[in-house]
């Protein structure tokens, strides 16, 4: 893999990421969750993964288990030149290869595919196991959203992968606040994440999931404890980069309208000064009058087909 | 079918104040105004789909019937064993909602298509399984499920479905099938999201002087045995529709009855093949490759009234087991859909 | 069965260093000297079977083979959408073990009862579903299964089963039947742990002059449909026979079958009923109560063969889905096994 | 319900139900798991549970979420009146409405069935919330197992359960440090329960799960703190009250021979001083060289036929 000219640093990779899947949604639901994601898969495909996008057994693997953002993914390796381009035209069209969830083998640099949230851990831990009964140096690194931890699989997985001492197993929570029709702290209470990676044998740091420099300190740092796995919780914002989307619930099922697209397109290519300070995944406290968004906002298109909501 | 599912769902709320609804973080814009209204008796459980059956069960050994709502292949595969210990093993009156039927979410990939969701419940001992046909279908079936004792399943596409009946069907009722049009060269069954494309099917063959009977069977199990045997006596072919892969489905629990009297019939089952869509594609453009349109359902049983040979079509019937001479084989054979074409 | 598993599954970790073992806390007495002698390749992962499934995935994405061992609906039922997506949407050489097929564990209970997991099995696309009838095809599924590419399901009874084959099977093969006895007037196919009971049926229906045909299906899922159209096209009685409901079981995909070709003759689907069993007994018991005792079945087969009305019997075909007039039934009318009496 | 005169303290139910115990163990597995869980059952039984065995709305429900110490349960029902204890001799026989798990409808006083693990404690929650809404005073008692805790389901419906702030929750962890084919250390590495059920929003208390007073003590702090449900880690031996059975895995599937049986049942009728320190399940060194009983050891029964174990 090499990243593309245009694309010489992560973020530039995050800013390519988030303008594709700004135009990948004029179809299709789950923009903001990609969008959230865009800076961790940003920095994880511009150095900190090892080789990533090729089939290289040593390389690290990449597990998104929250498989409803595979457009940043997509668009991650469209942009190292692991996949064309020209297929993020066609996403979720009839025919293409690129699903609303990340397939198996119909493209190049996807290790799994996914779209059930909370399968991916387990997965993750046996590719690490695998990495380590054979002595490659292999890692796993697993992309998790918060609201994805209330599923039981993720705990059950996680203490194996405490018990198989597999600190070369990463995993990263996209603690975005918000999930599918809640705040997430509405709807675990306002539970914090590190803490209780750490009771599952787990050594866990926070950081903010959209600063790049500090991303990629905390990942030089892996494994933070010699024996265990490695949690990071990122704090994001969801649908960061488009101010219109940002930490709004409706994102997670609008798509972009044609009249949006250019004014996004716009504000992401113009974009410096985080908008957004990231959510603290342990208070849902301050824009919980933000909860949904009104039933109907001017400039956005139609439902998206994805997940079970819109229009009755 | 979404609306009309909200529509019944709110009256029962009205009527029933036993009544609890569940939901694993999905319906937004189906329940914002429900959820308000109907607080104390809605919730929100979370992505925890296991749970929310379980906390199902405790709320009906209590007392309450419940509503649990998702996506269809995450409230019946992810929460199965919850689904038969729980529910089924004390017959305790729970409805699990599944939106989603089939290829409904068909972008999304297989993770969100659930075409083995009726096999797994219809298996269960006690399960009643309802796949309604339209958005008539489905408000009777939400009111008539107030009156099942057990658990259920009801199986929802998602919204816009064409309606196929014009009103009200005065004599639904779960566990009955719906008769749609008469016709005595072949006998058209359908359940569920397939019940449109029976109907756009027989027209297709009455334009080419076939007369089709179709009949729906929104109610898969407990499957409506007297008005089957009806069909048998009457047609010596039969086909079978049905959004879901032919083992355990609808196709095989019409296939149980007819080959158990002697009936010399032949029974075409459309089903989707043994195999899960790679790529994407809209549902009509999935079911369009696997030849279950209705073009393609018409010119199948054009072949059967006229005597043709049946083997070598797509959606053959059986391919959910075909085995080929007893070799394991390879993918499918039927024409693979959404294929970089 | 569980010596027989053993001993294959050795003789291939012997063979193939890329095969690993899994087991959900399950196997005590059985892997005691295997999970020492090939410790790196064991691991019990604990009582998590969603998580077994799920680091099977990840050991087969990253090019080994895995043997997955559990109780039958613990490692079906409990982590059913972890197979779907994790295993059989890739197609990974996974095959899942699970024992107590049917109601071997009948005392325990049926959240111990696997009567529904080659319906939740075989329904997923791409699962080739094996269930072997003894001790002897037991070791053939074993090694077979070795080359078998996707995803596997190897439905197990527990120790002890009689063997029914005299020796070795040169000619098993994984998705071909096998042919156990000869006879003219009526045929009996049954897979896994009923084949004992199919020949037993046979020699009983011998005694009174009826020639039975019996033949062992013990891979389920694909079929062997040529040998199945050669049953067909020499019978025009013919009887399965399965440790499972009807609904989604291997009768419901015999019938798919035979229904699809004009046969015209009488299949009589035994099966367990639509119920689970509420009261303890052993396997033997519970099954004798469903009218699935070798004397029940060839009593009820030699109704068949003299042409006697079939619908009031016990184990009836359909049971899984009998409606009766299209509402909602209560329990099943089948005999109650283990009640108070 | 009432206690039986033999049974007039929890010492006194809880001596009769090993007794009992034992006895219907000639049939079936989990003898071991029945003893471990004898004490915590007693003393519920015999007094912290408000109208056990009654069909009254208020009363405590009991959810044996380690179902398969089903005798355990039966024999608490027989010995406070609720069941014929003539329905013991039948434990397992053809016809007998006692299953080797906990079944729905065939006696009273069994509020859930049970059997498959990880299953109880969402329906607990689901039973506890039903109280609350309806300002009924019941609470909601739920007893795991230490090795059952891997079941990701268990954190699952922790979560909401501390969300929904179910402090008339209970769940008790039988803490005997054995599961079905290992110590629980050498599975889960050795996490401690206590700090995992806090970081799921529950207040936890460790106790010995053999000492009744202790026992007592602390059900009757229950809620430990308003608004959180409450977790009791109770250490205990497995096999508890028969030394060759303590501690030793064989135990989870063999049975009682009658050449055994008279012996086992005196030395619980003799039994006064505790014969073995519960175990302490964040360490599982101690006792390891325990690990698996011998192949063959004299005075057992065959093994028994419930849990997938026992000769291939
Ligand atoms: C098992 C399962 N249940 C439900 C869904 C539907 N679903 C897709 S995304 C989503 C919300 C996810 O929230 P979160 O994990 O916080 O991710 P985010 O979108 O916030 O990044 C839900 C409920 C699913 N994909 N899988
Ligand atoms: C979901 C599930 N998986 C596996 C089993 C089989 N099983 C029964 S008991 C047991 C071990 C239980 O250990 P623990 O929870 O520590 O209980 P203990 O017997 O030690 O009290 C297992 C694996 C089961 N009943 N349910
Ligand atoms: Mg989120
Ligand atoms: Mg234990």
């Amino acid at each position: 893999m090499s990243l593309r000219p245009e694309t010489r640093t992560s973020r530039d990779l995050a800013a390519r990421v988030r303008a594709d899947v700004v135009r990948m949604h004029r179809r299709g639901s789950n923009v903001g969750s990609a969008m959230s994601a865009a800076d961790v898969l940003a920095v994880l495909y511009a150095g900190a993964l090892r080789l990533p996008g090729t089939t290289d057994p040593s390389r690290d693997r990449l597990v998104l288990s929250k498989g409803h953002a595979a457009a940043a993914l997509y668009a991650a390796l469209a942009r190292t030149g692991v996949i064309d381009p020209a297929l993020l035209d066609d996403f979720l069209a009839d025919g293409s290869p690129l699903t609303g969830h990340p397939p198996h083998g119909t493209v190049p640099g996807i290790d799994v595919a996914t779209g059930s949230l909370g399968q991916g851990l387990a997965i993750a831990a046996g590719m690490a196991w695998a990495a380590r009964t054979d002595g490659r140096g292999a890692r796993a690194f697993v992309v998790l959203g918060d609201g994805e931890c209330q599923e039981g699989s993720v705990w059950e997985a996680a203490a194996l992968a405490s018990r198989l001492r597999l600190d070369n197993l990463v995993a990263i929570v996209d603690a975005n606040g918000l999930q599918g029709y809640d705040r997430v702290a509405d709807v675990d209470g306002g539970l914090a994440l590190a803490p209780r990676f750490e009771a599952f044998g787990w050594a866990a740091r926070e950081t903010d999931g959209h600063d790049h420099d500090a991303l990629r300190a905390v990942l030089e740092q892996v494994p933070f404890a010699p024996g265990r796995p490695s949690a990071i919780i990122a704090r994001t914002v969801k649908g960061r980069g488009v101010r219109d989307m940002e930490d709004r619930l409706g994102w997670h099922y609008f798509n972009v309208s044609e009249a949006d697209l250019p004014r996004f397109i716009a504000e992401i290519d113009g974009w410096v000064t985080p908008p957004a300070r990231p959510s603290d995944p342990s208070s849902g406290g301050p824009r919980r009058r933000q909860r949904r968004g009104p039933r109907a906002r001017a400039g956005r298109g139609p439902t998206g087909p994805l997940c079970g909501g819109g229009e009755p | 079918m979404r609306a009309a599912f909200l529509d019944a769902l709110t009256e029962r709320m009205e009527r029933e104040p036993d009544l609890f609804v569940l939901t694993a973080d999905t319906g937004f814009h189906v329940f914002d105004d429900f959820r308000v209204r109907f607080a104390p008796r809605f919730l929100n459980v979370g992505i925890a789909e296991a749970t929310m059956i379980g906390v199902a069960a405790g709320l009906a050994l209590e007392g309450r019937k419940v509503v649990t709502y998702g996506i269809a292949p995450f409230v019946t595969f992810r929460c199965h064993e919850q689904v038969r210990d729980c529910l089924c093993h004390p017959r305790l009156p729970v409805t699990i909602v599944g939106v989603g039927a089939g290829l409904a979410y068909g972008p999304a990939g297989m993770t969100h298509h659930a075409i083995e969701d009726v096999a797994v419940m219809a298996a269960l001992p006690g399960m009643t399984v309802v796949c309604p046909g339209d958005p008539v279908e489905t408000r009777h079936a939400v009111l008539g499920l107030a009156g099942v004792r057990g658990p259920a399943y009801l199986r929802l596409g998602r919204s816009g479905e064409t309606p196929v009946h014009a009103g009200p069907l005065p004599s639904f009722a779960i566990g009955r099938a719906v008769d749609v049009a008469d016709g005595g060269d072949v006998a058209i069954l359908a359940t569920g999201t397939m019940l449109a494309t029976a109907v756009d099917a027989a027209r297709l063959l009455a334009a080419r002087g076939i007369e089709a009977e179709v009949v729906g069977f929104p109610t898969v199990k407990p499957l409506d045995l007297d008005r089957l045997d009806r069909v048998a006596a009457r047609h010596r072919a039969v086909a079978t529709l049905e959004e879901h892969v032919a083992s355990g489905g609808f196709g095989a629990a019409v296939a149980v009855r007819l080959a158990g009297a002697g009936w010399g019939g032949t029974l075409r089952v459309f089903a989707i093949p043994d195999e899960y869509a790679t790529h994407a594609g809209s549902r009509e453009h999935l079911l369009a490759g696997y030849g279950l349109s209705a073009e393609a359902v018409a010119a199948s049983l054009r072949d059967i009234v006229r005597g043709r040979p049946l083997r070598a079509r797509p959606g053959r019937p059986g391919a959910g087991r075909a085995g080929g001479s007893g070799a394991v084989r390879g993918r499918a054979g039927a024409t693979r859909p959404g294929g970089p074409r």
